[in-house]
């Protein structure tokens, strides 16, 4: 069974990343482009076929390693 | 506008009795911005207030101090026009709670630092020191504080040449990560802080502004709602490229004629650098808070002022230079913002869309900040060890080279872009690292030092030790020891013993500068290093500047040749009381430190930097952690030559002392011509004894043993990559 | 010989290059900022090491929309040498100069450290001056050397001889040391197929002083002097 | 509007940032990771109102500058 994994950063947090994204695109010509904030997105697949035992494994790799959660978010969908 | 209670009085860290000076201060209460900023500009952090009466003992002047203490960094003059900026400063809590972004922007700040005083940065350092290996933290707090390090300076462009590591449990809970820079300016154009001219712009550079690391109160605030915790990061991110940029905006800034003065924006952020810049100046501000950059909406005037975003700059422009400047930001696509102005009133005039909204006296608020003479304990004397065992040397030795401190660094060095530049003529791993100066034949050599478990042991001795190794390490090298900067990083201050620490450790620190003409230019002061009661070990860190005169003469590090003697510089009375040896080998830490004989320092350190000068020497390492046949060894492995070491007669029946002891004054060089050395020693009156020859791939104990290179490289190599792939960082 | 040095927001060994450009040259480059949209006329561009824009995104991905680049590919579709090294190397092939893509170390860290590489090719005005075979030590210093292209680009790449230099292990270096990234077949450098063009992640500029720890890096530099003179 | 996009690296390409994550989870002990593969995830803040011209944009946007084709794919959401 298939996992997908968004790790985005809190808000307030800084993102250099997005932001210099953001400042390249305008440069490129793209206008209109009020604000761009870069995230992780992590493909994982499991074994595990019972969807919310595979939620709540994935739900702790993210607590464990996947997320660091003093300064990010994360979210996870799994397949049906 | 909230009331201020006692509660938020206490949040934001002030005693009832500081709260009483506050009122006394004003005439009247304090509205919240006014206490936030009375919070920061008093903590502990902006006004060395346990510390400062202690600092001052400490010895500032000699006729290359061209800017002590109380800048942004200090300064020193190398000669022909050319100037010397540097400064150590911590991270330590940051880099706990998030390492990498923690130690990232701690090496951030420290650029500012220096290259605020118009100095084009040359080398970082990094002094470290993390909890035991098998602390389930530790190995994730490595990984994270490296890679926040190389992350920065790598991205930066400025090399990392140089620090030191060292584990021991009483970090467990509380890691020390300092950081320090050395940058080189011309010796007439440094750029100072003190604000002057009334009407002159004050100018906003760098990021813009958000809600990072603002302390103080929270949740009891009316201003603030539930999500604040969200919303107010406590942990910088630092954005490396953004300092790139501000580096050069700055430089080339700097080469018009447009600045009266400038600072960066550290800790307490707009806050500190406002007040300090005026007070210096003897000026007033006024500041419209609106126009200050910002990088979020619906920020208010306290968050403004005391966020800590990084990478920002305030500065006082000289009339009319604004264009200018600002062409100038802007090519380097960095925000550039009017912000306020000078003014005659000595007061900090705060307006928010045109109405005031804070309005304090600066001197009383930036120098009438607390002082307090803490009381404090002196560490009783530790007692004499007796060392009886007698085990195998040789496996004594291969465990300490393959110990958690005193195993190669090359895991943490290889991930720091250390020869950008190309002028790193000394890679890390030896005793100070090396960079050249643009005139090709002098270099600066740099290095951090502090051996916290004598610190612990004995304070004042331990001190005293800091300041001798930073300044043997410069002299192994052939570089005139000029100046320090120091980081005193230490328990809770409110706790007399750990006060006693403080003390013991500045007064050893600063016999020894005296006795060195070695004075101290700039610092840092990181106290409360506690968690739950248990206490950092006393840590200041030494971050010692010299000067080589003539790269040419630069010995080795290592032994790269068969056939040359080896000379042990020094006495030799076998000190084992809190060496690596009696921690490591036979599980005890105990006894008292090695006594640090500051003549005995300085008459052998004197002559070792002779007799570099005359080209007398091809290998130089002094002598610390782990003692004679630890120098011994590094040496062989450095240069990639084995060597044959005899122990003298006397030394037989005490020849673990002989080995191990951890005397102080003492280096091992390898030389062309013994005689000779030991003749212009004896001459000198410096002990010196010719102790053995190079050569081999091994290292041999006449009539002991012996133990190969191979061998001793694979466990000197090995256990800082396997201890870090062993489990999840 | 008139050579130009690329400078983007963020590049940071130009100082290295310039130095060692002079060295071999007599003559000094001209720095050139990246919101130029012409160049002058030069014998060789050479985009030095650095994070421009940060890396932020993709090493090299901002710099190589930069306006320089327009007029630095029209120089090289003149037929003009460029040399692209480490951050300069991830610019030409976000540009689409060379082909393959440059990606995040298989390590995962950044490497700071002497390498050992065999020249593969010296038919080009960067590689004449070396022996084909030899084997020279050099420093990398790189977050993202991981040198990636897919097998059918790799096999043309080698059937062209247009790899320039591969990683091998030093003398009494283990093999495992040998590659400090992970890059597909141990490339460390590659041609254009005019083979006017070099992208390479190692720093031969940090090996042109006896002080840096070697003196093998003059070789590509007096290379380009002498050919290009 | 807000756009989605999703950068992840096309099939064949090694991912070692999904391999190391792999790794570390096998150590932390969780098992049965079959495969991980690690992308980007970048949300877009456009003043573009018409969902159709913003996902033409964001498009382009992607061709030239978010995701390098060489190595890896994408794929655009626009919010309705
Ligand atoms: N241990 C110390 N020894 C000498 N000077 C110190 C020490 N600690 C701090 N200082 C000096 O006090 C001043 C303020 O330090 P700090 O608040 O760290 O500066 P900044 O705000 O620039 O980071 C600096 O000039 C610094 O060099
Ligand atoms: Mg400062």
């Amino acid at each position: 069974m298939k996992a997908r994994v968004h790790v985005t950063l809190k808000n307030g947090v800084l993102d250099p990343q997005g932001k210099a994204i953001q400042h390249a695109l305008g440069a490129l010509g793209f206008s209109g482009v009020d604000d761009v904030r870069q995230g992780k997105y992590i493909e994982l697949d499991l074994a595990e076929s019972d969807p919310d035992k595979a939620r709540a494994a994935v739900e702790e790799m993210c607590r464990k390693l996947l997320a660091n959660t003093v300064i990010e978010n994360y979210s996870v969908e799994v397949e049906d | 506008m909230s009331e201020i209670t006692p509660e938020l009085v206490a949040e934001h860290g002030l005693t009832p009795q500081e709260y009483e000076k506050v009122l006394d201060i004003l005439g009247r209460a304090p509205n919240l911005v006014e206490l936030g900023i009375f919070s920061v500009m008093w903590s502990e952090h902006c006004s060395y207030k346990s510390s400062k009466k202690w600092l001052k003992t400490l010895p500032t002047e000699g006729p290359q101090v061209i800017q002590g203490p109380g800048e942004n960094a200090g300064v020193i003059a190398l000669g022909e026009g050319l100037a010397a900026i540097f400064k150590i400063e911590s991270h330590n809590h940051p880099s706990f709670i998030e390492p990498y972004q923690g130690a990232a922007t701690g090496v951030g700040g420290i650029l500012r630092d220096v290259f605020t005083m118009g100095a084009r940065p040359v080398m970082n350092l990094n002094a470290l020191r993390f909890g035991s290996p098998d602390h389930p933290k530790t190995r994730h707090l490595v990984s994270g504080v490296v890679a926040g390090i190389g992350g920065y300076g790598n991205c930066v462009g400025i090399p990392t040449v140089g620090g030191e590591v060292n584990f021991h449990p009483a970090y467990n809970g509380n890691i020390l990560v300092n950081a320090m820079t050395v940058g080189l300016a011309p010796a007439d154009r440094i750029f100072y802080s003190a604000a002057a001219g009334p009407g002159n712009p004050v100018v906003y550079v760098g990021s813009k502004t958000g809600r990072d690391g603002i302390h103080g109160a929270t949740m009891a605030s009316a201003e603030f709602d539930a999500n604040s915790e969200e919303k107010r990061p406590t942990v910088q991110v630092g954005d490396p490229f953004t300092e790139k940029l501000l580096i050069e905006a700055c430089l080339e800034l700097m080469e018009t004629d447009a600045i009266v003065a400038i600072q960066d924006m550290g800790a307490a952020g707009l806050t500190s650098s406002s007040f300090e810049m005026a007070s210096k100046g003897g000026v007033g501000v006024e500041l419209d808070l609106d126009r200050v950059p910002m990088r979020e909406e619906g920020m208010t005037p306290y968050e403004l002022m005391l966020s800590e975003s990084q990478e920002r700059m305030l500065m006082v422009l000289k009339p009319g230079r604004e264009d200018r400047a600002r062409r100038i930001f802007e090519k380097w696509d960095l925000d550039f913002a009017i912000i306020g102005r000078l003014t005659e009133s000595g007061r900090m005039v705060l307006r928010w869309h045109g109405e005031t909204v804070g309005d304090l006296p600066i001197d009383p608020l930036a120098l009438a900040s607390p002082e307090y003479d803490r009381p404090w304990e002196p560490t009783p004397a530790a007692e004499a060890v007796a060392v009886t065992s007698q085990g195998d040397p040789l496996e004594a030795l291969r465990t300490l080279i393959g110990s958690p401190d005193l195993a190669s660094r090359r895991w943490i060095w290889e991930q720091y872009d250390h020869l950008i530049g190309g002028d790193t003529i000394r890679r890390p791993g030896a005793d100070a690292a090396v960079v050249r100066l643009a005139d090709g034949k002098r270099a600066l050599a740099a290095t951090t030092d502090c051996t916290p478990r004598y610190c612990y042991a004995d304070p004042v001795e331990g001190g005293r030790q800091a300041v001798a190794e930073s300044w043997r390490n410069l002299t192994a090298v052939g570089a005139r020891p000029l100046a320090v900067t120091n980081n005193l990083n230490f328990g809770n201050p409110e706790r007399p013993r750990v006060m006693g620490q403080l003390v013991g450790c500045v007064q050893g620190m600063g016999e020894a500068c005296r006795a060195f003409d070695y004075p101290v230019v700039s610092g840092n002061v990181s106290l409360y290093n506690e968690t739950e009661g248990q206490a950092i070990l006393p840590t200041p860190v030494i971050g010692g500047v010299g000067l080589i005169d003539d790269i040419a003469h630069l010995p080795a590090a290592g032994l790269e040749q068969a056939g040359l003697a080896l000379v042990l510089i020094g006495e030799t009375e076998g000190h084992l009381g809190q060496s690596l040896y009696l921690r490591d080998i036979e599980g005890r830490e105990e006894g008292s430190p090695p006594p640090v004989n500051l003549e005995a320092e300085k008459r052998n350190g004197d002559f070792l930097r002779e007799q570099i000068k005359q080209g007398a020497l091809a290998a130089c390492h002094d002598l610390s952690d782990g003692g004679l046949i630890v120098a011994l060894a590094e040496m062989a492995l450095a240069g990639g030559c084995g060597a044959t070491l005899r122990v003298p007669d006397i030394a037989r029946d005490k020849m673990t002392q002989w080995l191990f002891g951890e005397d102080q004054a003492r280096y091992l060089v390898a030389t062309q011509d013994a005689e000779t050395l030991l003749a212009s020693a004896r001459a000198a009156g410096v002990p010196a004894a010719h102790i053995g020859e190079s050569g081999g791939d091994a290292l041999t104990l006449e009539a002991i043993g012996r133990i190969s290179l191979e061998d001793l490289r694979a466990t000197h190599e090995g256990w800082l990559p396997d201890y870090m792939s062993a489990g999840v960082a | 010989m008139r050579t130009a040095v690329i400078r983007f927001p963020g590049t940071n060994r130009e100082k290295d290059a310039v130095v060692a450009l002079e060295r071999a040259c007599g003559r000094k480059p001209e720095i050139i900022w990246h919101k130029e949209s012409g160049l002058p006329a030069v014998d060789l561009i050479l985009l030095p090491g650095g994070f421009a824009f940060g890396d932020y995104l993709r090493a090299g991905a901002m710099a190589a929309q930069s306006p320089i680049m327009q007029a630095v590919r029209q120089a090289a579709e003149r037929g003009v040498p460029v040399i692209g090294i480490c951050n300069g190397f991830q610019v030409l092939t976000e540009a689409g100069l060379l082909p393959g893509a440059l990606m995040r170390n298989a390590g995962l860290r950044f490497v700071c450290r002497d390498v050992h590489l065999r020249v593969e090719s010296d038919r080009s005005p960067f590689t004449e001056g070396y022996r084909l075979g030899q084997v020279v030590r050099v420093p990398v210093a790189h977050h993202d050397g991981n040198y990636f292209a897919d097998e059918a680009t790799l096999d043309r790449l080698e059937g062209e001889g247009r790899v320039a230099f591969r990683y091998v292990a030093g003398p009494g270096e283990p093999e495992s040391r040998a590659n400090p990234n992970g890059s597909r077949r141990d490339i460390a450098g590659i041609l254009s197929e005019n083979r006017r063009i070099l992208g390479m992640m190692p720093h031969p500029e940090d090996a042109t002083d006896p002080l840096q720890g070697g003196t093998d890096g003059c070789g590509l530099f007096d290379s380009m002097a002498r050919a290009l003179a």
